[in-house]
């Protein structure tokens, strides 16, 4: 009935600068991933401004077969709930979000609960007497996780009773979750415009991977971006329009000096982001009224000091993916060794005009839409290594580039933007966790 | 509204989407308004392109750059070409909506063979069209597919 | 049998899909005579739907309880919405029946969107349609899915 | 090859008032129970009225691996064949029913076989002359299934040569299919008006469980039972056809008062019905025809005593499900794990006015079909279960109503009708028959 | 992680006239199939004259996880590679065919190979530098598959570096590649006409059982065989087009006897074919253009002797079967325990008529084709025996015909036609595969 | 052309899918003309049913035995009956090609119940028809497919 993997054969699957293939095809190291690493690590399951009111839900799975409803209860106290019923299992909410009013009811024999999971009703409950049931019983609620915690609205959750405190465990790669915040003039973002699911159809490591993997854009975007430059060489000069809407696809052929320059961060837990001083969006245009409004809010120094703190993508490993210049993120959801889904989120940054949300949601429509240009020939990358590391032609993926060369720091590591340090970062943290080094 | 009118744009209808089936955008675009726009919302009853997150929301500019795109030979997903079938019906709710623009709604079901998979797409058109010259463009299309909340794959053409 | 009329009935069972599209039940429901009857066999060439079991067979009250039914907020079936999109195609074989009723076949196809996955029914319509006050009015529809025997998963609407 | 549980195991899944969730979601437990459970148990094949003819056949799956044909031969015998052929292994028949002229013929090389099973002839048979190939060896035929029996008309089937004979493990459950069949004022029924088949993507005990589960219409059945209801308050007075139309579905709404006046009562192999005395369906119309024709064939008091058996769901573990005041039954087909098939069958009591058989297919129709509206909530709640039942928010599925509380008879057991006398009665049976307990 | 199965459970499963049932349906013994014959045996790739031209490429599946391409380069020779980058493991084409002008480029990080697969390019390759990264090593090449060999175009393909060189492989069934190539004037064939593919929902094995099972035609295509018959004989007498047209199907109504003479041949490795002296296809017209141009090319006593070389189909075991009097090929391609594609490829005999390409592609249209008249009843009865496997109504598949009456020769077997010689020959090279005694 | 032949046409071709979606091969070969063909290439585009591979290239003598062939009761691929529904539309192109002779372009979609699993084909139609008597014929039926090169399972219908 289990066919997990030994301890001592990770160690062999990750090394220095090569990965072994089975990582990606192998469905009993899905599985043990699933236990270790997505059972254990925190896993973002939603922002809390998106369930405002009293018994509105919304709901996630921590792995794929972990359901969970993130629900606001009367007294404005979020929870992390177990989406299963006590009594026989059932799954009490099915849709992606609403709100409970009164009490959870399961829908198979009426069992009731409060917005914190507590039993609150049986029906017929006499049929219980003196058989041993404990109505009281802490097991006759809906469970909650192990642990969740909030951080400026960003709620993570656990199934490990051992995992270090949130803070802890994202260590400095927090500093961007305060960047996104700190971009409002009023420091606090709130998720708007609903949610694109994108259908990977490969394993979940690729996007991680890919996501600071800064030698890939000049190939796999070069279609795109030369479409675009094309188009813009076709213009008149007077279609400044035109030409400004198509320069939001220009970055992705940023050449890789520009990559190099960016840098890498990594951070303990497998965190880690591109950029800093600068970014491949750092050209992005900062409209007036907001940079009127942050200043009014911040003072000079602290705007440009916000402004100026420029990251591309952000992982919180292994679930969220922030970012902060485009005020969007990503959530991965794993459903199999050769599945998961993409979302990505918008976010509103409070006190800034509306045309950066809608900078933010054209963002998302062309760049990570599975209708956009730039990801689905990500996808399509993925797919065929998905389908290539099936193949007995080769049995290793290597990521050498830079290595040796990073300068390590107290709490975080620094490289060169164009090196595989985002690769050493996440897979140390995926053998720790593998392997049980980091937490039980 | 006459039943000459209504059989005109079923044809105009019919021949849009053959362009899409040849996968001849520089024609489909052709077919639109210079301030036409193509919209496949994420959200059931989506009222709004600006202020909440679609599929795909494109004006000509757009149409111009994701045409080359489609067609660049570096396009990796698009190495392996995708076909498609239209079938639309259902045509109704024929309404003349301001002068010389009239809208309607059909319904459609698109047959794709990609990456050696069959899909389908199926929802609800709503094309708002103007009368020009005698013949027809199209200002805005509304593809509400039927399931616009859906977790999706890949879609790398006009639907 | 005049064009006109076959364009009639079209435009009348487009709007009749149309209003199961939108789920609106209530006024699907007056698209049928008092004595109007929904019917959707469980064998291929059924002659019977008394002696013989079918998926549906509702008279005006099952369709009233019916509609009821896949409103109420606690009906757990339908807490996740359905959602539909017919194709109605290949008109044929209209005729008088008697006085005031004509009879028409057409295909359809309905992709459905449910809990996360889609689903496909196709088959037959044939429907026996009363004209009245200038109007029409469904007075039997019968569903010939092309895999009546099969065995099926909850259907929680009307095809 | 092989990832069958073992006998120890088994004891801790199932408890007295709790059952592990693996029951429902582990495939190796799902490939246990085919072999232990449904390939050893009786199981429901058809009813000798579907072949009434020589040569009749009508196929089914005992297990999903194990397609068997019931067929009639020329001198009216019924014989339960599996459906392969002796030679290669080719599937012999192909549709649900029909009729076999002559000889079975298998369409890949022609061997045929008599409606028996036996070899009737090879084409070009001299090529297995002097190979040690023996003609006339019992391998060469089709082969019959271990065991068949048949009562009043009910064929069932086993694959175990140690099961006990049909009516010693009917036990006491058989007085439900006498009084079925006692119902026809001819003492005879006959499957008439077709099939509904309903697939349902969970674990097939599901249903077994919700049979006689007296705790969920209130909650499940809820919504139909308020159409229903809210549809005859809009009538005027005088739509008396109308309102008894409407009222089919009341029952469902049942109070648990009610529920619990109908008792449960357990026999060994897993058996077990509701009612008795009474049932939800105890109040639907006699019709004055039917009572005369059942007065004139038994008499006054043998009518009432035939028709105050009032039972609602009678099951013969595992397969086979009787509606008695119905006259329909339901047949479970496995398929995985989390699929299997309900058929739905409708009686015609010999002798009784066809406006029975219309109710009763009636009542197919809205209660039992897919496209009803009681089973459609019945299946949600499955899948709810089936989806929930994955997660790592529990571990148990608690049945303890009444624990404690049955009654003990020398060949049954009773207990209240909102009791989980059900679902000890049945799990006693599931561990019995995968310990190896009962029989081999 | 493996479930391969053991060398000692193979002889068990492979007797002298039966094969158990577990060959068929059971997912490691598919696996383990793949490992040691099809992961060892030389498999068929491709033809030369699908690549004519410098850059030319076609690809193929050695096993469902084994994706090659073989390639032209701008020597003339021809490659198969592993179609897999050393980077991280893409796919590097997509398409079933193409041209490579200049290089390989992969699409995910832009590594260039040259048409032999080696290596060209790394972009921005300073990363590399100091990282104990070495460029020269070959494992930083597209690799080549462990050999190939190319006779008389047929390009064949081992992942076993200890396969013996393909011409002793192939033994004497080498002269029915000869025999098609001497059936063209000029001495040369070429692919030409498209590919058919046809998706078998079984397991591999049953259509190299059916090529040369003679007991199954007057059976499984007796129905298109009365089908053409019924059809002639409503002809009016002139109609001699409609006729010949007409009498293309007639042969798979060959009688057993006619079989019985065309014998069979059997060779090491599991090759083999039926007829030579003569075949059910002996009888299809030759045209006189055709007949001129080989008496010219070869004189009168060569010609005969290669046109009355007669064989239905040839088998080299696992992956082609060669008609060479129709000239065409088909093509084994195992996807899963019940899931195979066949290919059909149709050769022209370069200096032949047009015509006979006509009839080629006719034969492959009416024969071969998914939408023909004579496969789908041959698919029909593999999709019966998949199924009838499953069933615990029997454990084998026997195949006794003539079993202890071959003649074995130095370099082969001979038997009857309608013997199971073709069984014999072909479970024994399973057999030796499988337990590892013919080459590791 | 007018809008009465296209209406002609149309129910031709529904009569004709009917035809098929009846199974009844016999009235169907009565649509063809004597020298009629149905061909299903096998490849995008394919210019020649002669020297490269189709799924189907039948012409009468084809049709005759494959008609008497999915009706033989020895047909084990038949012994499971297949049901299919043709929805056609997007009618276009319709052009007079030579005297009496005219041809139209349309699209369909085929949903297929076969051995308890539903399949679809899509694609467009090419249908050349001639006039004859008042009524109409078919000289050539061209089916492509939207996945011509693809790998089929077995089609033992027309589509
Ligand atoms: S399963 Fe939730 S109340 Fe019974
Ligand atoms: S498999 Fe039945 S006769 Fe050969
Ligand atoms: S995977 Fe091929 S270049 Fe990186
Ligand atoms: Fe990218
Ligand atoms: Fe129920
Ligand atoms: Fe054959």
């Amino acid at each position: 009935m289990n066919n997990r993997i030994d301890f001592e054969e990770i160690s062999d699957l990750v090394q220095a600068t090569k990965l072994h293939k089975s990582l990606y095809v192998d469905e009993s190291i899905f599985k043990t991933e699933m236990e270790r690493i997505w059972g254990k690590a925190w896993i973002y399951v939603g922002h809390t401004s998106q369930i405002p009111n009293v018994g509105d839900y919304c709901t996630a799975n921590i792995t794929p077969s972990t359901p969970v409803i993130l629900i606001r209860d009367k007294k404005a106290c979020v929870h992390v709930l177990h989406n299963r019923c006590a009594h026989k299992g059932a799954k009490i909410v099915e849709k992606d979000r609403g709100t409970i009013r009164g009490a959870f009811r399961c829908p198979y024999h009426g069992w009731s609960y409060r917005h914190d999971g507590t039993l609150l009703r049986i029906p017929n409950e006499s049929g219980y007497e003196d058989t041993g049931f404990i109505i009281s019983d802490e097991c006759n609620n809906m469970q909650p996780v192990a642990k969740m915690e909030v951080y400026r609205g960003f709620v993570f959750a656990t199934l490990s009773t051992e995992a270090p405190d949130l803070k802890t465990w994202m260590g400095g790669a927090i500093t961007c979750i305060d960047n996104l915040c700190d971009r409002s003039p009023e420091g606090e973002v709130e998720i708007t415009g609903g949610v694109l699911r994108y259908e990977h159809n490969c394993n979940w490591k690729f996007i991680l991977e890919n996501l600071n993997d800064t030698m890939h854009p000049m190939v796999v975007h070069q279609a795109v971006v030369q479409s675009a430059m094309d188009y813009i060489g076709s213009l008149p000069e007077e279609a400044t329009r035109e030409r400004s809407l198509a320069e939001i696809i220009l970055p992705f052929g940023s050449s890789y000096e520009n990559f190099e320059d960016s840098g890498i961060t990594g951070f303990k837990y497998g965190h880690h982001y591109d950029g800093g001083k600068t970014s491949i969006h750092a050209n992005y245009e900062v409209f007036d009224e907001y940079r009127e409004a942050m200043e009014n809010a911040y003072g000079l120094n602290r705007m440009n000091e916000i402004l100026s703190f420029n990251t591309h993508n952000t992982l919180f490993y292994p679930s969220l993916t922030i970012k902060t210049a485009i005020q969007n993120i990503r959530v991965i959801r794993p459903i199999a060794v050769d599945k998961f889904v993409v979302e990505t989120w918008a976010f509103k940054l409070k006190g800034a005009p509306d045309a950066m949300l809608h900078r933010t949601l054209q963002y998302s429509r062309l760049i990570n839409s599975s209708a956009g240009m730039v990801g689905p020939d990500d996808h399509e990358v993925y797919l065929r290594a998905q389908e290539g590391l099936k193949s007995p032609g080769g049995e290793w993926v290597e990521f050498h580039r830079q290595y040796g060369q990073d300068t390590e720091h107290p709490d975080r590591t620094t490289g060169g933007g164009t090196s595989d340090l985002d690769m050493r970062t996440q897979y140390k943290a995926w053998k720790e966790y593998m392997s049980g080094e980091i937490f039980q | 509204m006459s039943v000459d009118l209504e059989e005109t744009i079923r044809k105009f209808l019919y021949l849009e989407a053959e362009l899409l089936d040849r996968a001849d955008l520089e024609k489909w675009i052709d077919l639109y308004t210079d301030d036409g726009t193509y919209w496949m919302p994420a959200a059931e009853g989506q009222s709004d392109p600006m202020n909440h997150i679609s599929h795909i929301y494109d004006d000509r500019t757009m149409m111009e750059i994701r045409r080359r795109y489609l067609a660049n030979p570096r396009t990796s997903s698009a190495e392996v070409p995708v076909r498609t079938s239209h079938i639309i019906g259902n045509f109704r709710n024929l309404e003349k909506t301001k002068k010389n623009h009239v809208e309607i709604r059909s319904n459609f079901q698109v047959s794709m063979w990609y990456r050696n998979s069959l899909r389908f797409y199926a929802g609800e058109y709503v094309h708002q069209l103007k009368e020009a010259d005698g013949g027809l463009l199209i200002k805005h299309k509304r593809v509400n597919l039927i399931n616009p909340e859906a977790a999706q794959r890949s879609i790398t053409i006009y639907i």
